[in-house]
């Protein structure tokens, strides 16, 4: 039962992937886009470390923490672009 | 199940994709140069899901910072230091 | 429409979309006036390029089974050797992606470096322009 | 409007295109074998039966990079640094000049949150590099992985702080420039070290020698007290690690250093 | 006894992730239903923290509870904690960075405005 509900939550996150991505095509501003950018991540984070409990190989959970750190690095370059206009100061 | 899982895993492949093809047309087609570089930040993403759905975790570890944390920062000093907008 | 023609389709469709991505891409680099586009187009065609070579490597389920990466996690024994060759996908184009992409981003940092410079001689990046001014 | 018409006739021509491929070929698809080639890198990677082939190391990838295929590895870190070098190069006439002004936590970078969330996550993000880079023969990683991931940090504390911030705390091109040269210097000598043993105890070794061959038996150890280090694919990964690392921050500095004060464009 | 606990163990770890799921799907809807980029912050936590926490806190209870993972289940265990960790330390930051600098650059107006106190000509 255990691999049955793994499966159908990774099915939920795919579809939060999905509409997420519909929200960076059509999102006003930069900002929504960046933060659905955000969501994107998170949901995954988590997609990806449910296929390694489904694929049983324990050794690719390592490629979620960059995923969670480098998403923090976009936002950050954004973020200081649009509120300076120079990254060096 | 497990025949169902293969057909899943390969759902998952092909939508990652297809959305990866919109952000890349999004990402040549856009003037705003800051947006363009957010869509192809996303393509990043996507592609790295799709490494490691073909079992490349070593690709996904070295991909994931060169093409979503350095990338877009270069690419954004560079649009910093002259211009944002791509004239018609 | 049996499970096996869905997984092909499915298969093909990943396919197709990096070809695709690759014309979408050269596209961009050849007929879009400006430098900074240029490089974001040239960026997404080396990765995709690298995609095409990490998807030929790839090998399919078999009865089920899903394949492993190419790193042994049991001890070496006959058997989880034989059942490792059995399952893990090719390990050479991997090995051949990983340079591929760090040299990708000193080449991205030369683009860059060149791109400035030009923006310092001509006050713009827009190649009509650049190629109108002469100088 | 013209957008989405357009995008819908890529897509469909995706979607169709597919159907006509799933109908004509099935050349370009994966299948349920691997080349004769791979067959053997997967079979000799870590094999006790095998003692005059084997790396010794459960990761493939990086038995491919740094033994099987080290030769080709080495000549790729040349390109590497020569197109990093060209683009320094390039920098090194238009601004040179050194910065004005000292670091001001008032003045300078992001809020105070976001500071002190990067200086507590900092030293976690590079332990983490650190352990990707120097398990790279046992888990998936390496040098290059290592090296990419320490190298973001540079980058964020410039955008996070200033660049000030970095060259007050000491973090100058300049040292970055003996780091990379140490790496540098560490992947030439450990490429030769078989070599260099073999010339000291007067037996005949091979160059990016790893374990002992037929006919050269000179090698290095698999393993120091039952912990696998795999030969020489221990020292490739820390000093490709460390050479990667210092190599961008170089180009980083210096890219955020020229032409201070930018218009922003926006 | 020792099986009854693993089992409690087991069936938080699956409670989380299926929460999890479920409430990453209603973030997402959130992000249509809300109508500007300040009110869009919210969802956003949502789906930090219901969908991406707690169902890596849930696989952690979970894997250490699976014996077909091997020798590295523990090791998996713990790398999910640590993302958990991280990832609460780092999208609250992230948030509040991007969110400060579109309100500065004033990319984004107060579309349903009711009172914006720092800064007035973005109400409206």
């Amino acid at each position: 039962m255990i691999w049955e509900i793994v499966l159908f939550v990774s099915i939920l996150y795919l579809l939060n992937i999905v509409l997420l991505t519909i929200i960076v095509f059509k999102g006003p501003t930069i900002g929504d886009q960046v933060l659905a950018i955000d969501g994107i991540t998170y949901g995954s984070i988590v997609l990806l470390i449910l296929f390694s409990i489904y694929f049983k190989e324990p050794i690719l959970t390592v490629v979620a923490i960059p995923l969670a750190l480098w998403v923090y690095a976009l936002d950050i370059y954004v973020s200081k672009y649009l509120e300076r206009g120079d990254l060096g100061a | 199940m497990n025949v169902y899982a293969e057909t899943i895993v390969y759902l998952i492949m092909a939508v990652v994709s297809l959305l990866s093809v919109v952000a890349v047309y999004l990402a040549i087609v856009e003037r705003d140069l800051i947006k363009a570089v957010i869509y192809s930040a996303l393509q990043s993403g996507f592609y790295a899901v799709l490494y490691y759905l073909l079992m490349a975790p070593d690709i996904v570890l070295v991909y994931l910072p060169v093409a979503v944390g350095l990338i877009p920062g270069v690419l954004i000093v560079l649009i910093s230091k002259t211009e944002r907008w791509e004239k018609e | 429409m049996d499970a096996e023609f869905i997984n092909t389709y499915l298969l093909l469709v990943t396919l197709t979309s990096l070809l695709a991505n690759a014309i979408i891409s050269i596209y961009g680099l050849f007929f879009k006036p400006h430098y900074t586009k240029k490089v974001i187009a040239l960026t997404i065609l080396s990765d995709t390029m690298n995609t095409f070579a990490i998807y030929l490597g790839y090998r399919t389920w078999v009865n089920g089974v899903n394949p492993r990466p190419p790193v042994l996690t049991s001890t070496p024994t006959e058997k989880s050797i034989s059942e490792f060759t059995a399952r893990a996908v090719d390990p050479l184009p991997q090995a051949l992606v990983l340079t591929a992409v760090v040299i990708g981003l000193a080449v991205t940092l030369f683009l860059v470096f060149l791109g400035y410079i030009l923006y310092t001689h001509y006050k713009t990046l827009d190649m009509r322009e650049i190629k109108k001014l002469k100088g | 409007m013209r957008r989405i018409t357009e995008l819908a006739v890529i897509l469909s021509l995706v979607l169709g295109v597919s159907v006509l491929l799933v109908l004509a070929a099935s050349i370009l698809l994966p299948g349920i074998e691997v080349r004769q080639l791979a067959f053997f890198y997967l079979y000799t990677t870590i094999n006790p039966w095998f003692q005059n082939y084997t790396v010794n190391s459960p990761e493939a990838v990086t038995a491919i990079v740094w033994d099987y295929r080290g030769l080709d590895t080495l000549f790729e870190t040349s390109v590497f640094y020569l197109a990093l070098i060209a683009g320094l190069a390039l920098a090194r006439g238009l601004f040179s000049e050194t910065p004005q002004g000292s670091f001001n936590e008032k003045t300078h970078g992001l809020t105070t949150i976001v500071k002190t969330v990067t200086r507590v996550t900092a030293p976690m993000i590079i332990a983490v590099g650190a352990s990707i880079g120097l398990h790279g023969h046992l888990t998936p990683g390496g040098g290059f992985q290592g090296g990419a991931t320490i190298a973001v940090i540079p980058l964020v504390f410039i955008v996070v702080y200033s660049t000030l911030f970095l060259i007050a705390r000491g973090v100058t091109s300049n040292k970055m420039l003996v780091l990379r040269s140490i790496g540098l210097l560490g992947i030439g000598f450990t490429s030769i070290a078989a070599f260099l043993i073999g010339l000291a105890i007067g037996r005949f070794a091979y160059v990016f020698q790893n374990m002992p061959k037929p006919g050269a038996v000179v090698g290095l150890p698999a393993d120091i007290n039952g912990a696998l280090i795999s030969g020489t694919l221990w020292f490739f990964n820390l000093f490709e690690m460390i050479a990667v690392a210092a190599g961008f921050t170089i180009a980083f500095i210096i890219l955020l250093l020229a032409g201070r004060g930018g218009s922003g464009g926006r | 006894m020792l099986d009854l606990f693993i089992l409690i163990i087991r069936y938080i770890g699956l409670a989380l992730i299926t929460l999890g799921g479920f409430a990453s799907v209603i973030a997402a809807i959130g992000f249509y239903r809300f109508k500007n980029f300040y009110l869009r912050l919210h969802p956003l936590t949502i789906n930090t923290i219901w969908g991406c926490v707690f169902p890596l806190t849930g696989i952690s209870l979970l894997t250490i509870t699976l014996e077909e993972l091997g020798a590295y289940k523990w090791f998996m265990a713990g790398a999910s904690f640590i993302t958990a960790l991280i990832v609460l330390m780092l999208a609250p930051a992230g948030s509040h960075a991007i969110a400060r600098g579109v309100h500065k650059s004033r990319t984004a107006r107060v579309k349903p405005c009711i009172a914006d106190l720092l800064d007035k000509d973005l109400c409206g």
